[in-house]
């Protein structure tokens, strides 16, 4: 047992911090670094600097262009860029769809998706809530009718984050109503400029439009477009939410979130906030081992199932608590809502400089335990696989 | 002992919960959160007309003279249905001090408040103060001409739809409460929105002339208004709190109930009921906590104290928690802004960051 | 709204300080205060010293030998025996089938026992639990087979609290098997010097033994000794169950055992246990109001129902809670573990006076958040019948 | 960055695993308590035998050289079944002080507490010290025959059955750590029995007659040697806490499935089932911490006393909510002192009364 990581691996550490360093768009970083809300653009930029430097495909093997990392290699650039106040990769493409494309779709499918989602030219979105299915996925009623080498595509999404932005969504649709919900389901990729598609804003509590609404009326999309067989849609959608196991605890970025934290509270002569940070600190401590535990496990071979589940579970309450200890660091400002767009560059925010981004940032984190399968849903799943209850 | 609500203050509950049930749909509070004042000058009007707006005044200043019961039901009525009205700042703060002093114009101004015709709103707060408001950085000096007035105020609620302003500041290490027209010479503002929808303002003061007249109280009097006015004020809160958590918790078993997944309600589900019933219990807490702050206002500084800085803290730990697990229940629907239960949530975190929040209180509480 | 009791309330509220002054034992008094368990004759001292006073049937009608009180006199007698530190009235006598003989009885029981009960003539002792039941109490098993003019009882019952020292026992047995299994349940009363009864402690984690198994082989019990009709037993024990509705939020004795732990924690320089300390005086004042709301409900002729279940769930955390900060108070000192029965008058315990008890009064509140009705069962029932749910 | 037990720490837990398993049964366990000596002599010769007394020994004291590591992986098995052997006070505690001085007899005593010959305890404690041990109010005088021991140790582990004590007094404001049998004439002591079902004692040293050949350390050294000591018997302990806790899952997993109300499984109900995934996260998050705290015995002062408060502290928390929740889950069962449950609970809070508790570590914590 050894706590360190190997020489390769701190070698591999530096050469991310000095990427992080040197290529991280300086833009990017100062409004990340003040709570400004990043633009599409921003976004491409960031993706685009990752992407020029070959790590876009950080968690592909390299057959099909991807890094070929090893887990203590993926965890360590996740890390680092949460340390360092990137955004979050975007996962619909690089981590969804992407290893769905190169598992489970044909020849012409990888050649076609796969080096627009390495160069970041292609922004997907994900079709997979509806209104009405929420937890229960497998209930969605979107529905695809063969004909001829079409098929035509009835119904909506809903949830479909930064929909505005995409260039191709892709989508679990039933092709077929069967007596077992989860039989009949298809997973078929849309190019967003197709007619019929029709995307809403859905506005949420924090006053950002993040997710969308998509609805599609008689959308005619290439039969060429399902990935794998008809009806074994849940099967790659399951294979899919496995896949994106790690990253989700976000530790680098909430141990950075943590010691700005740190910094203002050490200011306050507030004694039971103080205790509460020290909690929270022995939290995000162990969520931290948590996740490099259940690494060393996979890369010794094992299979660590539903306890991955923790660290949804610890890392989202880790990620809200520290929300909720900014806003009562900020005090009698918390009152104050600037709304998500800030005071952009130009006006003076009152009260102080920490304070006037804490409820949005609040707010914006509450989904955190709703979405990727609820944290309900997480004990759900522990409570049945892990105990076997 | 007798902790039910009499007959008169039931007809006043009734009337409220009747106008609130009838008038104040989620979408109307959404159409007024949009307009330029941000509240219903109309319904405001209403509000004067159906004796709301002078429920808490001394008879003597044309009042009722209700005590904290009257105004707990008046406010956990509001806070059901989210009422954005500036009830709190011109009647309750700007109100109490007014009603208590012994300022020379303020019948008139009472009068021209709670007719609905002008809004007045207190400044008592600066950006550091952290709750001590018994001292301030503003002063008002003599000059030649009579007095000036520098400084700058934080978080004044209501503060951009006042026509005057009460303003503490230091006058020769006295604090004195000083009445000042917004559109006096010298006189500045930002409005910022606040989370819960309303709107706040930093008002600024760069040599404002003013004569004798317009103080209002000095030293240890001026004390004793804020605490008064500030006391009251946050008991309104906390009633208009239980309020917004007594709507959460039936809002949510209404949803659940009517949501369906894995082929059953969710309402269903133990985990989610058991939930609600602490989301329940919860409101209940703070309901025994405000009866106990209410009815011990008359008694000694540290009885008093220590009640309303239980209900506080209180009202923050259980606001949240309610609020937070309403919004959880909600799923995705919970974090829509279309939705009324974010709105409660917000509320919730609004009325904590206001008079102390949760930390303060039990931090104070621990030292009374 | 008052907060204040009446004068004459106050009056009262004098009359009972006085006694509990003048005659509550004074080596009772000595033993509670000093935390040493009492003998079953210290019991029955105390109970007889309410009874010469005449108010053991505190909580009973006048017509029966009760005083009559209101229900804010109950509370103040409850209250204040608490602040005393007497230990708890029992309830099996008075406020439990004291009850249901006046009420569903007749005459002849009403004249045999209730007499008994309010001199403390008789020690009773409750018969529902068995083993398998738990919660779900209708499920009992133990059956009453009549035969002549006599009823034999076969089965079991436990957690029978204090059975060792009860001269009578009251039970709920099966007298028919019905598809409907609260039907078929009757209410019967049993001398416990009955042949082919056998009393079995059951010895609790704190080390003492409080709670017992009752065996009954071939009891032969009188038919007179059936309380109402035969298979409306369940219906009585609802009744008895809405009956002991208040005195479970152990206002009193939470608050008297709160002033000792403040003094204790004053002394240790703790912030973290102080804070501790401060919330739960919240929550006790809390607790205090909230039994007062449903108290004036009562009296002002509303029906407070499920309501009254946050008083057994509060009332028990705080029990519990308080027992928690007087072990962490303790310090290293928990680790000593005198036994229920301490060391006595002469043994000379190491550390903190107030370190030796705290740990077998943690262990023994365990219990609390069980019996009555768990508090999983008490939000089961705020579910259904607050929120409809 | 390698996590993972090798396969020699594999080995090892299985060995201790099957010996448990086998031959430390619930009821076995209950005879051993009821014994004069409150631990199993035979077993202790066995331990000896196999080994596990020499674990933590260095290879010139004749043992196996291992570290926390190991130590960590028997522990966590011995808290599964409630081993009450004194392996903590004479192997760990004792026996960390001796193979780390350069006491002159050590390698003897070494050999006569790893043959399972005797036991040895420490005794640093004293009434009041509140975990600084750094200091003691007893004393060590210098006298025309040598030296003289003075003053009182509390909750000496095992100090009933140990035939010899390691002492700490001052001498010449120096903290000393002194070898004392307790057969000695002006040793007496009280035995008292501890929640876990051990004993501990409060030994009193009365003009106790000692050579200078019973020093072990002096100054800054006593005070290394009991820090090294005390930090690994705390990773010990928490490690037997999550032996504990990952007990106290599972047998409530069990239990739950064969219990029927209502008609079925109480496991069905989604409440406890929500409530037995917690107990098996808390078990995971303090096994997370365990492993820092191992990873970081060799760190700095600062990072090596941070995670070990850390862990300490999250152990109590973690503990108590787990086996309470443990015994809430068993029902009337879970209080019984027949059933194994309710004497994790009784384990867990001795654990955390030990070494300073959840409180004193996380306010050490926050000071660090």
């Amino acid at each position: 047992m050894e706590i360190n990581f190997t020489d390769s691996d701190i070698k591999f550490r530096d050469e991310v911090k000095a990427f992080l360093k040197d290529e991280y768009p300086s833009h990017v970083k100062h409004k990340q670094d003040n709570g400004i809300e990043l633009t599409k653009q921003d976004m491409i930029d960031f993706h685009k600097s990752v992407s020029v430097k070959g790590w876009m495909g950080y968690n592909w093997p390299v057959e099909y262009g991807g890094t070929g990392w090893t887990t203590t290699q993926i965890y360590i650039f996740q890390t680092e860029c949460g340390l360092a106040g990137c955004p979050p990769l975007l996962a619909f493409g690089v981590s969804m769809v992407g290893p769905v494309i190169y598992t489970f779709g044909n020849e012409e499918q990888k050649s076609k998706y796969l080096p627009d989602i390495l160069n970041f030219d292609t922004w997907w979105c994900q079709g997979y809530s509806e209104p009405g299915s929420g937890s229960d996925l497998a209930s969605l009623k979107t529905k695809a009718i063969r004909d001829g080498d079409e098929y035509v595509i009835n119904g909506s999404k809903t949830w479909t984050t930064l929909a505005q932005n995409a260039d191709w969504i892709f989508c679990l649709v039933r092709t077929e109503t069967t007596a077992i919900k989860q039989e009949g389901i298809s997973f078929i990729l849309i190019d967003m400029d197709n007619p019929g598609i029709e995307v809403k804003p859905i506005i949420t509590i924090d006053g950002e439009h993040e997710v969308n609404s998509v609805f599609f009326t008689d959308v005619r999309v290439p039969a060429a477009n399902l990935i794998g067989e008809e009806g074994k849609g849940w099967t790659y959608a399951k294979f899919l939410l496995a896949h994106e196991r790690f990253g989700i605890a976000a530790v680098g970025g909430s141990k950075r979130s943590l010691a700005r934290l740190k910094d203002i509270v050490s200011e306050l002569d507030n004694p039971i906030l103080s205790r509460k940070v020290t909690q929270l600190e022995i939290n995000l401590s162990s969520l931290e081992i948590t996740e490099l535990r259940l690494l060393s496990a996979l890369e010794n071979g094992a299979h660590p199932g539903a306890e991955s589940s923790i660290l949804k579970i610890r890392g989202t309450e880790i990620q809200q608590e520290l929300t909720e200890l900014y806003v009562e660091a900020a005090g009698e400002y918390a009152l104050i809502y600037p709304g998500p767009h800030g005071h952009g560059d130009n006006a003076m925010p009152a009260g102080p400089e920490h304070a006037p981004h804490s409820v949005s940032k609040y707010l914006n984190m509450r989904k955190t335990s709703i979405y990727g399968g609820s944290n309900e849903i997480q004990k759900n799943i522990i409570s049945k696989h892990v105990l076997g209850v | 002992m007798n902790l039910n609500y009499s007959d008169e203050q039931q007809m006043l509950r009734d009337q409220v919960q009747k106008f609130c049930d009838a008038d104040y749909s989620f979408n109307k509070r959404e159409e007024i959160l949009k307009s330029d004042l941000g509240y219903d000058a109309d319904l405001w009007k209403l509000f004067s007309e159906l004796g709301w707006l002078s429920l808490p005044f001394s008879e003597e200043n044309g009042g009722f003279g209700y005590g904290p019961i009257e105004l707990s039901v008046l406010f956990e009525e509001f806070g059901k249905v989210l009422i954005v009205e500036p009830y709190l700042s011109t009647i309750v703060l700007s109100g109490s001090v007014l009603d208590k002093s012994n300022y020379a114009g303020r019948a008139d101004l009472i009068e021209s408040i709670t007719s609905g015709g002008s809004h007045i709103s207190l400044a008592y707060l600066e950006e550091g103060s952290k709750n001590n408001y018994a001292f301030a950085n503003a002063s008002l000096t003599s000059s030649d001409n009579g007095l000036v007035l520098n400084g700058t105020k934080a978080l004044v609620l209501n503060g951009g739809n006042a026509s005057k302003l009460i303003v503490s500041a230091m006058m020769n290490d006295e604090l004195v409460l000083v009445m000042v027209n917004t559109d006096a010479e010298g006189v500045s503002s930002i409005t910022y929105p606040t989370i819960d929808g309303q709107s706040c303002a930093e008002i600024s003061f760069e040599n404002v002339q003013l004569d004798e007249s317009v103080i209002i109280s000095k030293g240890s009097e001026s004390i004793d208004l804020l605490d008064n006015a500030i006391n009251i004020a946050t008991l309104c809160i906390s009633a208009e709190s239980i309020g917004c958590m007594i709507a959460c918790y039936k809002k949510t078993v209404e949803y659940t109930k009517s949501r369906e997944q894995f082929g059953q309600p969710i309402s269903n589900f133990q985990v989610l009921q058991h939930k609600m019933v602490d989301m329940f219990i919860e409101s209940e807490v703070c309901k025994s906590l405000l009866f106990k702050a209410m009815l011990e206002c008359e008694s000694n500084e540290v009885t008093k104290n220590k009640s309303v800085s239980a209900l506080k803290a209180q009202i923050g730990l259980s606001g949240k928690s309610v609020a937070q697990d309403a919004v959880q229940l909600h799923g995705g629907m919970g974090v829509s802004d279309e939705m009324s239960i974010g709105h409660y949530l917000k509320k919730l975190i609004a009325v904590d960051a206001l008079f102390g929040n949760s930390n303060y209180h039990l931090n104070k509480y621990s030292q009374l």
